[in-house]
């Protein structure tokens, strides 16, 4: 630095600040800014999941659980207020079957509304 | 408090664009408190919306709390909130203080604020997004009555 | 004079984090202090046996918010040990890559606290608004702005794609011109001085005894730095000083963590220019057999160390974690022994406590 | 009849308290506005003073045991009621109250009122951070107040009175008094930052070191008025400042008077923020030597040569 003067040395960069373009998101009356690669809301491909709980099974905050009744009769809930939206469902499913999409989850006053069944699967092909 | 008439559309209207907030961590990870602090600052800018950070919980309306509530915090969560005068809300700020997140099941954590403190609004996320926090806020705004 | 007690925690406005002090003051001046941590317990060690190796990467990233990508670091490194599992040359240098933007959102993080606690919120306001540059690459890169979830046993789980290589450089360049003004700021303002100089001076000698580690033992003109002293992933293929200085007070810390950022960004670069070709994990077993490893990193707060013990099961017999926080929290009863009260915020923020770190 | 009328909507009204109550909070606003603007920030809405003061005004109204209640709902009141008078001495663009020989003392007693009550509310309110905050209140009073007294007394021993309205009229054919004692409205200026405890001298209320100061445990409509009282407080302090060292309005009541002593206020207020923005905040003692070993020299400085040459 050249400048050697120790009273108002911020003055330079308050005067850019003023005229540089407002850092500022206007966030509640635009849509907000995410990354492509945002790991937000969870999201099933239903036709793609064969309910094998892999997914379940790796989930460090058991945000995901597979209701079984038979072979393939089963629901697959998350429960988003559990969720550390980490992707390890996603590294863990085979089929390629979830995925993390670039939305946040959204505050609600009541838990229940946390609860979301992803997959509802009846048998099909018995 | 329900005020009749213009007095009262005038406190509901100062209530909503006034709310001054105070940020409690009871056990969490600093990824919700540093996105909380985030707010504050020139990306979010929450003073835009009159959202402060108050420092002392008699100036509060709003606790934001965050973490799964240690039992060793969990006494000092309830005096904060006894401090703060009416009318005032709760915030859960992240999925731990929503539910125990990720910490659920730990020997010395409660799961989540609503095991202390009756909530107003849950935000999830790990961490919850700034935009998350401001999106909750202004929704229990909406509801105050 | 009469004597007053002032507790401070777990709620102030000084403590991001719970965290607690009793401070006996005499007029202005401390005379005794007690500390009382343990707020954020969570029993996150007991935690990792309860779980599956993989699902323990995303404990390991929760154990703290700031610095979420060295903890999984270490864990994975440790694991990678046990299994003899050879990691992908490009998945190291994403690792690292992390690493280094980790430490710059961290220092510039803790800049911007330091600022506010000595009541400079203009460059509070200026550290966060530049920690967004950061925190944009890392989202970008990994989806996440604090918990980047990239690590892996075995590897990373994200892909850097070379288009997106220029728009990195390109926001790094712009950080390094704000990293200008805010050196220049630290070294000729004067009010800053006035705060930082002579406040919490701790000498090498000290920080020898209490094992301090970290940017406060690299202030105190201790030159350590796992990254140089026992290079892990790829720290041996980068040129990079140690940076250290001899002051030993907060001012010198943050000398120390502001040139600290630079030398990252320079290291990114480096990251970035080398990139090598190839496949981003290789695949690992559930099972891990019977051992024991230590994993020692270079965190933004100074060394830590994770200790795992296998018994060959899909879960860990014991994670021991040794966070950098832990032996700084010994000093303050030397460092708050004496000073002003309005000092006490600059030393908790000078050494960069993390108390979600050490208190698991 | 007609006059007891005027009399009071003078006082209620212009320039009294409802014009001073929305000059306070328009003048806060624009504070935290341009604040903001120099951080990068947006900043609040234009209501947003008002909206922040309705609300606490119909909050619940609390105070620890132990705290003195009769005191703690008198002391804002007093402080606010300190200031709302010395702003009848002041002239604003021109058109003062009331004004007689040796109102500047009256004005310059009735501004240093709300230190002392902030001093009490913060001995009386039963918290530790709020004595702590109390304490370095008066220390910090003893700092700034003798360079204030004294940059403020050139002015009146130059002009030959004692009284705002005058030495702000005596102004209007001549030089300003900022041109001809610039120590002492620098000294002035600094003594002011004291005064309103704004940044970098906001040491009582310094919020990362003792909470909100004396102000810790103060909530809903008490809180209200400690907060109207500083903001008063702020209006008053520049209109005082601008009289005595800026010429005032340029003499008489007109339109372009008045919008003259606009302009000079919204400058002063201007450089306020800036100075909020530019420092780091200093500590209780540094503080108390500058003042000591820097302003109060300089003052007498100022005062010799005023003493010695224009007097």
């Amino acid at each position: 630095m050249s400048r050697r003067s120790s009273l108002a040395h911020l003055l330079p960069e308050l005067v850019r600040t003023l005229f540089a373009r407002r850092a500022t998101v206007r966030f509640p009356s635009e849509p907000p800014v995410l990354a492509e690669a945002y790991r937000g809301r969870g999201v099933v491909h239903a036709e793609l999941c064969v309910g094998c709980g892999l997914c379940v099974r790796d989930c460090p905050a058991f945000a995901l659980e597979l209701e079984r009744e038979g072979r393939h009769r089963f629901r697959l809930v998350h429960f988003e207020d559990r969720c550390a939206y980490c992707g390890q469902c996603v590294d863990s499913c085979r089929q390629d079957a979830i995925a993390l999409v670039s939305e946040f989850p959204r505050a609600s006053p009541c838990r229940t509304a946390f609860t979301r069944v992803l997959v509802t699967h009846e048998a099909s092909e018995e | 408090m329900k005020g009749a008439g213009t007095v009262g559309a005038i406190i509901r209207w100062a209530r909503r664009r006034s709310p001054w907030v105070l940020h409690f961590n009871s056990g969490g990870c600093n990824g919700c408190d540093i996105e909380i602090v985030d707010t504050l600052t020139p990306r979010f800018d929450v003073e835009r919306l009159g959202i402060l950070k108050e420092s002392s919980p008699r100036h509060a309306d709003i606790l934001l709390c965050t973490g799964p509530v240690t039992r060793q915090s969990r006494a000092r969560l309830r005096r904060i909130y006894e401090q703060i005068p009416a009318p005032k809300w709760v915030v859960a700020v992240g999925g731990c203080s929503c539910s125990g997140g990720i910490f659920r099941g730990g020997y010395n954590v409660l799961g989540g604020i609503d095991q202390v403190l009756p909530v107003d609004i849950y935000i999830p996320g790990c961490p919850s997004r700034p935009e998350a926090i401001i999106e909750g806020i202004l929704q229990l705004l909406e509801t105050i009555e | 004079m009469s004597r007053i007690t002032i507790p401070i925690g777990p709620q102030h406005p000084a403590l991001k984090e719970p965290l607690s002090f009793l401070l006996t003051v005499e007029g202005e001046r401390i005379v005794e202090s007690a500390l009382r941590i343990g707020y954020v317990h969570r029993g996150l060690e007991r935690l990792f046996q309860d779980r599956s190796y993989v699902q323990n990467v995303h404990i390991a990233e929760r154990v703290c918010g700031i610095c979420s990508h060295i903890h999984t670091t270490a864990y994975c490194q440790g694991v990678e040990a046990l299994l003899g599992l050879e990691v992908p040359r490009r998945a190291l240098y994403v690792r690292t890559l992390l690493c280094e933007l980790e430490r710059i959102h961290s220092h510039l993080l803790w800049l911007g606290v330091l600022a506010e606690h000595i009541g400079f919120t203009t460059v509070f306001m200026y550290a966060w608004r530049d920690r967004e540059i950061v925190l944009d690459i890392m989202e970008d890169l990994s989806g996440g702005r604090v918990a980047h979830a990239v690590n892996a046993i075995g590897g990373v789980r994200i892909d850097i794609e070379n288009d997106h290589i220029p728009a990195i450089h390109a926001r790094l360049d712009e950080l390094e011109r704000q990293m200008e003004m805010f050196l220049g700021v630290i070294q000729h303002e004067r009010t800053f001085q006035a705060r930082t100089r002579g406040v919490g001076c701790l000498t090498q000698e000290q920080v020898q005894r209490y094992c301090v580690v970290g940017p406060v033992a690299r202030a105190s003109g201790v030159a350590m730095d796992i990254r140089r002293d026992q290079p892990y992933a790829v720290y041996d293929e980068l040129s990079f000083r140690v940076i250290t200085a001899d002051e030993g007070d907060v001012w010198a810390r943050t000398m120390v963590r502001a040139l600290e950022i630079v030398e990252s960004m320079g290291m990114c670069r480096q990251l970035l220019d080398k990139l090598p070709e190839g496949p981003l994990a290789s695949r690992a077993p559930r099972r891990v057999p019977a051992g024991l490893v230590i994993s020692r990193c270079e965190a933004p707060r100074g060394e830590l160390l994770y200790v795992i013990r296998s018994d060959g099961s899909d879960r860990p017999a014991r994670v021991k974690i040794r966070t950098p926080t832990l032996p700084t929290l010994a000093t303050l009863k030397d460092q708050l022994r004496g000073v002003h009260t309005a000092d006490v915020p600059t030393i908790l923020a000078g050494v960069d406590l993390c108390i979600a770190c050490a208190d698991r | 009849m007609r006059d007891v009328a005027s009399a009071v909507l003078t006082i209620l009204v212009f320039p009294g308290f409802g014009f001073l109550f929305v000059c306070a909070l328009a003048f806060h606003w624009i504070d935290r506005r341009v604040t903001a603007r120099f951080q990068g920030r947006v900043g609040p809405p234009w209501f947003q003073p008002f909206a922040d003061f309705v609300k606490l005004l119909a909050k619940e109204d609390v105070l620890p045991v132990g705290a003195h209640e009769r005191a703690c709902a008198l002391l804002p009141m007093v402080s606010l009621a300190a200031v709302l008078t010395a702003a009848l001495h002041i002239p604003v663009g021109g058109y003062v109250v009331t004004s007689f020989e040796g109102d500047l003392i009256v004005v310059l007693f009735l501004l240093s009122l709300p230190a002392l009550a902030y001093f009490l509310a913060g001995w009386l309110s039963a918290s530790v951070f709020s004595v702590v905050g109390g304490s370095r209140a008066l220390l910090q009073y003893f700092a700034y107040e003798v360079p204030f007294l004294m940059a403020l007394a050139g002015p009146a021993i130059l002009v030959g009175s004692w009284s705002v309205s005058r030495i702000s009229g005596a102004q209007s054919g001549g030089l300003w008094t900022l041109l001809v004692q610039p120590i002492g409205f620098v000294l002035a200026f600094i003594g002011l930052i004291g005064k309103l405890k704004r940044s970098p001298f906001d040491i009582p209320k310094a919020k990362s070191e003792i909470g909100a100061g004396p102000l810790t445990e103060f909530s809903g409509r008490k809180l209200a008025l400690w907060h109207l009282s500083l903001q008063v407080k702020t209006v008053v302090g520049i209109f005082l400042l601008v009289d005595v060292f800026l010429g005032g309005s340029g003499g008489g009541i007109s339109l372009s008077g008045v919008t003259l002593f606009g302009v000079k206020c919204l400058l002063v207020l201007l450089a306020l923020s800036v100075t909020g923005v530019l420092y780091a905040r200093l500590r209780i003692d540094q503080l108390a030597t500058m003042g000591w070993r820097v302003l109060a020299p300089l003052a007498l400085v100022q005062l010799l040569v005023v003493v010695l040459v224009g007097g």
